[in-house]
């Protein structure tokens, strides 16, 4: 049967340079903010680089199709799994609005946390130095 | 056939570290059966108990304590330990290769790491049995496990081990379909339970890491109060069900399909007959296991999830009883214009379509979302359930066991015994189970170690039944290990039915070593019975 | 059919009982149908074509499809299930859109009893009283683990979920005290996190509502005491006749009073007033040794008349009393 | 390769030849790939169904991360999925040597993505910012915020799940260095090499999405 197929040495390089000048871009682009439009375009980026790899550096693109309808049916099982959960989790107050939200949106264990700076060292709030507390973080 | 001197696979080679050691598939199937039976009696000792209990309303027999640990332990060990692996791993692994011309697996060594795997995964069951159980229920729905004091993370540990063994087996399977057929092996002159296997592999390697990883999301949660599934920190219960029931309804497929592939096996052979729509039953095959991964929330009715995901579910519902049904019906029209006989592998196949259509059908009450509300989480749910994985699942894998068991091992059993047994079962079962629907209808809830006097009488005659079933199920099993018995051994000869398919036409019972003494060369399809006369070799 | 329903079914009590149990009667019509040709169809072609004593061996027919055969497995399944999917639906929607007069009940679930809220102010505990004719809206959660709220003869349930509400109605057309059951396991005393739910004519609710919590004042302290052994639900984990449950029997307690009592971190104390004070509203600080520590608080659902009315009705408790 | 009529010692006796038993190793690696997706796949999800039930704590959480470093451990990371590729592209060449070299450097890289990950989890331990009940940070950031300690909890639990990966993948490695200094994984036979490069890339895929997912939006 074939020879393996034996990708050129360059195809290599160019594709790892793609990753890098990609990684580059999706740092730059977080530094602005786009409201919603954030998440669409870092997955759009890092989907873009996974497909690199996948077809690339894992020769998905030379290999067999099976392997590659073994890979893109885990992308769509995993499809499945966010779109149906969402469904319950995105929709819950539907009809009876009070079943939308947890009864309390914090959990219990907050109430004894002390407030921290940012090293985490607790700022004491009541005491009599407590100004000076908040002073330290504004 | 006079006496069998040839090479087998059973006797060569010799010696206890030959078994452990062993790569071949056969003998790799004969330790998940003996695994898988022993965890079958220990399961059906439980389910005894729970039925003794239950005879009478109070806490006759066990405390409520006791009850909850022996149904947790029933459920787990039923489904993790025995009917998930049974069939692929036991009749799976030993058919298999010899239904494609193989002399292996693809990976070997992959596969007796995978028994290994699930002996340690059933270690840790047993380890949780010593150390006083666990009765969380097998869902292990949060908070209650995360809060209860029980041994929650040896069992969750155990499954998620257990879990490996099965994707390893999985995807084995998988590379073994694609990869190790002889030529002209195409996909439509496949065995039919070669196309079962191939969509519980599928099921088996997507879905079950999502239960590996909520397992260990599960001990998390218990170790760390990570937040996710526990509402006291944040988290969200119904979550941990959508988590737990995208493994577990598809594992529903995973216990049945093989089934199925059993089933489209025996009923072709003892009918002699062509089988009716192959191509559609391999292809519902497929697309059930695909759309099993679509309605776990199903399960979820009554939880409190959006009223939009209650209608998505309850419509794709029903998409997976309608190519059952046509399943269903194919099998009995393959009867039609063949010769039937009523050897113990048939009976079985007949009972399981008797008591599958009711699993089914029942299944049609519980998909409609105003009708589940009532029934969800009662006896009728039990009832449900158990005409579908005992009914379908166990029925159709004690059926395959009578069909290979000659092939396996080289020795026919008392058929007469076997059918007595077959119609103890059938009765049992019916007896056990069919008025647990009514005691649900009446709002009987489950997991009750104590129930209202109004229900005692269908309790009670559940109770009763279940004794015959349990014995019923004992006998026939023993009758299979009493045809090993050198002083009767009946020879079934090579082909005792007179089947088609590469197991039975090219290799001798019990099969060579390497399974093929020179590779089998493809001569007809799996169910030519329409071109081929092939005569049984064994006459009652 | 009526007689058939009152063998297969609880009453039907809510307005959407019967409609429920029409839709079951026609799942079930079909499906013995259904069922009805699987099994004649396996039955005649088995016995048909069976393999007789002298047969030869031959070869059989190769038909294996038939196009209009499988277009009606096909065609008549799925024309049955759409009926059942939309039917299922539309009486799904009736269950869960609650009419705007209904009256709002919260209801607690917590190992093992249920709490019930009412809107004026009043608190019962695992006895609901509703009155009849009257859309009730019940907001359900949970204080610990998953518990659901099950009335059989109103055909409806729904999961109680902690730091969450969920909600469901009725509207129940008979007068008359029914069960309610626990359908999510909750534990040990999960059997036993049974109910009742009392439908009442509404003149006779608002007699009720208004006497709410008013009644207690002129008993003697152990009928009080008795009164509250199960209208609090300590009947779910305590006996009176000595034998052990989820926790230690009243009698054994009142047997061994001024005696010292061993607990499971080793300590003891003596059994007094204000033990049986304490674990009562801390329980979780001393646990009887040999048992588990499940037991919630009661800080807030008794005030201290109803704590001493308990503790003179177990005091008073001897070997043969019983309630 | 099929052209070699006697079988080499590195076919096993049920294949028929070379080439069967390369395509079924590959077939079932990528079996194993698609399991591995959807382990992480259970991970995503309880990412965005949390994100969106509390999108501003996300967006306040993640600014806690250091992106320096996790940038830094991207750029680590695909250049050792460079040098895995590069691996296994001088072996099919018969470079053994340059082969060997790649592997050891894809060993280092590995190791020092780990350590990065050592420093960043050694301050996140300082300050308090834990998974689950051990949370205790409180600074200014997030005092406002509800429910923080599950950004956390799937923070770690993601990241740790991948540095598992990245362990398991070092000791996969160091056998192939091994087993390629020993001669025993040439121009014929190479198919772990091959198998293990694909698991390492899917390593490499899976921090694409952590990195954005968890430092940058």
């Amino acid at each position: 049967m074939s020879e393996h197929h034996i990708t050129p040495l360059k195809t290599y390089l160019v594709i790892a340079g793609a990753l890098f000048c990609l990684t580059a871009i999706t740092v730059w682009v977080s530094y602005f903010d786009f409201g919603s439009l954030n998440i669409i375009i870092a997955m759009g980026v890092a989907t873009f680089k996974a497909t690199l790899v996948a077809l690339f550096f894992m020769h998905l693109l030379w290999d067999d199709k099976k392997n590659l309808t073994m890979f893109i049916m885990s992308l769509m099982f995993l499809g499945i799994f966010i779109t149906i959960t969402l469904l319950d989790t995105g929709f819950r107050g539907g009809v009876n609005p009070e079943v939308e939200y947890p009864i309390n949106k914090r959990a219990a264990f907050y109430d004894s946390l002390p407030l921290t700076d940012t090293h985490g060292n607790p700022v004491d709030e009541h005491g009599t130095d407590s100004h000076e507390g908040d002073e330290d973080h504004h | 056939m006079a006496e069998n001197e040839k090479l087998n696979y059973l006797t060569h080679p010799k010696g206890i570290m030959s078994w452990l050691l062993t790569l071949d598939h056969k003998r790799i199937g004969l330790m998940y059966l003996f695994g898988g039976i022993i965890f079958f009696f220990l399961g059906g000792l439980l389910a005894l108990g729970m039925r003794l209990e239950l005879a009478a309303p109070g806490n006759d027999f066990m405390s409520n304590e006791t009850y909850n640990n022996v149904y947790t332990l029933h459920g787990a060990i039923m489904i993790f330990l025995f009917i998930i692996p049974a069939i692929p791993g036991a009749l799976g692994n030993m058919l298999l290769p010899l239904m494609l011309g193989a002399k292996d697996v693809a990976f070997p060594r992959l596969n007796l790491a995978s028994f290994y795997i699930y002996t340690l995964g059933a270690l840790f069951v047993v380890y949780t049995i010593i150390a006083g159980g666990v009765d969380t229920g097998w869902t292990f729905y949060t908070p209650y496990s995360t809060t209860s004091t029980s041994n929650v993370i040896p069992m969750t540990m155990g499954i998620f081990i257990i879990g490996f063994s099965s994707i390893l087996t999985g995807l084995n399977f998988i590379a073994t379909i694609h990869k190790m057929r002889i030529p002209g092996l195409t996909w439509y002159k496949l065995p039919l339970f070669v196309w079962a296997l191939y969509g519980t592999s599928l099921v088996q390697i997507t879905a079950t890491p999502v239960i590996a990883i909520t397992m260990v999301l599960l001990i998390l949660e218990r170790l760390l109060g990570i937040g996710i599934f526990d509402p006291a920190l944040g988290g969200d219960p119904v979550l941990y069900q959508h988590f737990f029931w995208f493994y577990s309804h598809p594992a529903v497929y995973i216990m049945i399909l093989p089934a199925f592939g059993i089933i489209s096996e025996i009923i072709p052979v003892h009918s002699r007959k062509k089988i009716w729509g192959y191509k559609f039953i391999a292809f519902s095959t497929l697309s059930i296991a695909f759309i099993g991964f679509l309605v776990w929330g199903h399960h979820m009715f009554t939880s409190g999830q959006s009223v939009f995901s209650q209608i998505v579910f309850s419509f794709i519902t029903y998409f997976v009883g309608i190519p059952t049904g046509v399943k269903i019906f194919s099998w009995i029209l393959t009867m039609y214009k063949g010769q039937v006989s009523f050897t113990p592998p048939m009976l079985y196949a007949l009972s399981f379509l008797f008591l599958f259509t009711i699993g089914g059908l029942t299944g049609i009450f519980l998909g409609a979302v105003a009708l589940d509300i009532h029934l969800h989480d009662t006896y009728f749910v039990v009832a449900h359930f158990h005409y579908v994985m005992q009914g379908g699942t166990i029925i159709a894998f004690l059926g395959g066991l009578h069909h290979w068991w000659p092939k396996t091992m080289g020795a026919m059993y008392n058929q007469t015994v076997a059918s007595i047994c077959c119609l103890g079962v059938f009765l049992g079962f019916n007896g056990t189970f069919f008025p647990q629907f009514l005691l649900g209808l009446r709002g009987m809830p489950r997991r009750y170690a104590t129930y209202d006097p109004q229900y005692a009488e269908l309790h009670n005659y559940s109770s009763f039944w279940s004794g015959i079933l349990g014995l019923s199920i004992f006998i026939a099993i023993m009758n299979l290990l009493w045809s090993l018995r050198k002083s009767n051994k009946l020879d079934p000869g090579t082909n005792p039915w007179g089947a088609m398919t590469l197991e039975w036409t090219h290799t001798s019972s019990p099969p060579h070593p390497h399974n093929f003494e020179e590779e089998p060369v493809l001569e007809h399809g799996p169910y030519d019975y329409d071109k081929v006369i092939v005569e049984p070799t064994f006459k009652k | 059919m009526d007689r058939l329903t009152e063998y297969l079914f609880p009453k039907q009590v809510s307005t959407f009982a019967a409609d429920i149990d029409n839709l079951f009667y026609f799942i079930f019509y079909s499906s013995i149908a259904l069922f009805a040709i699987v099994v004649f169809g396996m039955v005649y072609l088995a016995i048909k074509y069976r393999f007789k004593k002298g047969d030869e061996i031959r070869l059989t027919s190769s038909k294996d499809h038939s196009n209009i055969l499988e277009s009606l497995f096909f065609i008549v399944p799925l024309i049955l299930v759409s009926i059942t999917f939309v039917w299922g639906i539309r009486s799904y929607l009736k269950m869960i859109i609650v009419p705007d007069d209904a009256i709002e009940i919260k209801v607690t679930g917590q190992s093992w009893f249920w709490t019930f809220d009412y809107p004026d102010g009043g608190t019962t505990l695992n006895e609901l009283v509703v009155p009849s004719n009257q859309p009730i809206k019940i907001v359900l959660s949970s204080k610990d683990v998953l518990h659901s709220f099950f009335i059989p003869v109103m055909r409806t349930k729904m999961d109680c979920l902690p730091n969450r509400y969920n909600v469901m109605w009725f509207d129940a057309q008979q007068e008359g005290v029914y069960d309610i059951f626990c359908t999510e396991y909750c534990g040990t005393g999960h059997s036993q996190m049974g109910a009742k739910v009392v439908v009442m004519k509404p003149a006779q609710y608002e007699a009720w509502v208004a006497d709410l919590g008013s009644d207690d004042e002129d008993i003697p302290l152990d009928e009080l005491g008795a009164k509250l052994y199960t209208k609090k639900a300590c009947n779910t984990c305590h006996t009176l006749d000595g034998s052990a449950l989820v926790g230690p029997s009243y009698l054994q307690t009142s047997q061994m009073w001024g005696q010292e009592r061993v607990f499971d971190d080793g300590t003891s104390a003596v059994i007094d007033d204000n033990y049986i004070r304490s674990s009562i509203l801390e329980p979780q600080t001393k646990i009887v040794a040999g048992y588990q520590g499940v037991m919630p608080t009661y800080q807030g659902l008794l005030n201290d008349r109803e704590l001493d009315a308990l503790i003179a009705f177990l005091k008073s408790l001897k070997e043969d009393s019983q309630i | 390769m099929s052209h070699d009529n006697s079988s080499p010692d590195f076919l096993q006796h049920h294949f028929h030849d070379v080439d069967q038993q390369y395509e079924t190793a590959k077939l079932g690696m990528w079996a194993f790939i698609l399991t591995e997706v959807l382990t992480f796949g259970g991970l995503f999800v309880a990412y965005v169904v949390y994100r969106s039930w509390y999108p501003e704590m996300f967006v306040g959480a993640n600014l806690l991360l250091d992106v320096n470093k996790g940038l830094l451990n991207t750029i680590v990371l695909i250049t050792s999925s460079l040098t895995m590729v590069l691996a296994v592209w001088a072996i099919q060449q018969k470079k053994q040597k340059l082969s060997l070299f790649m592997l050891i450097a894809t060993f280092l890289f590995a190791f020092m993505f780990l350590g990065i990950k050592y420093l960043e989890y050694s301050h996140k331990f300082e300050v308090g910012q834990l998974p689950g009940e051990y949370y205790s940070y409180m600074g200014p950031e997030v005092a406002h915020l509800n429910n923080p300690h599950i950004f956390f909890s799937i923070y770690f639990i993601m990241t740790g799940l991948h540095g598992l990966h990245v362990a398991i993948g070092m000791g996969l490695i160091a056998w192939l260095i091994y087993a390629t200094a020993k001669g025993n994984l040439h121009s014929k036979y190479y198919t772990p090499m091959e198998m293990i490069g694909i698991f390492w890339h899917l390593v490499d895929l899976i921090w694409i999405y952590l990195f954005p997912l968890f430092y940058l939006i």
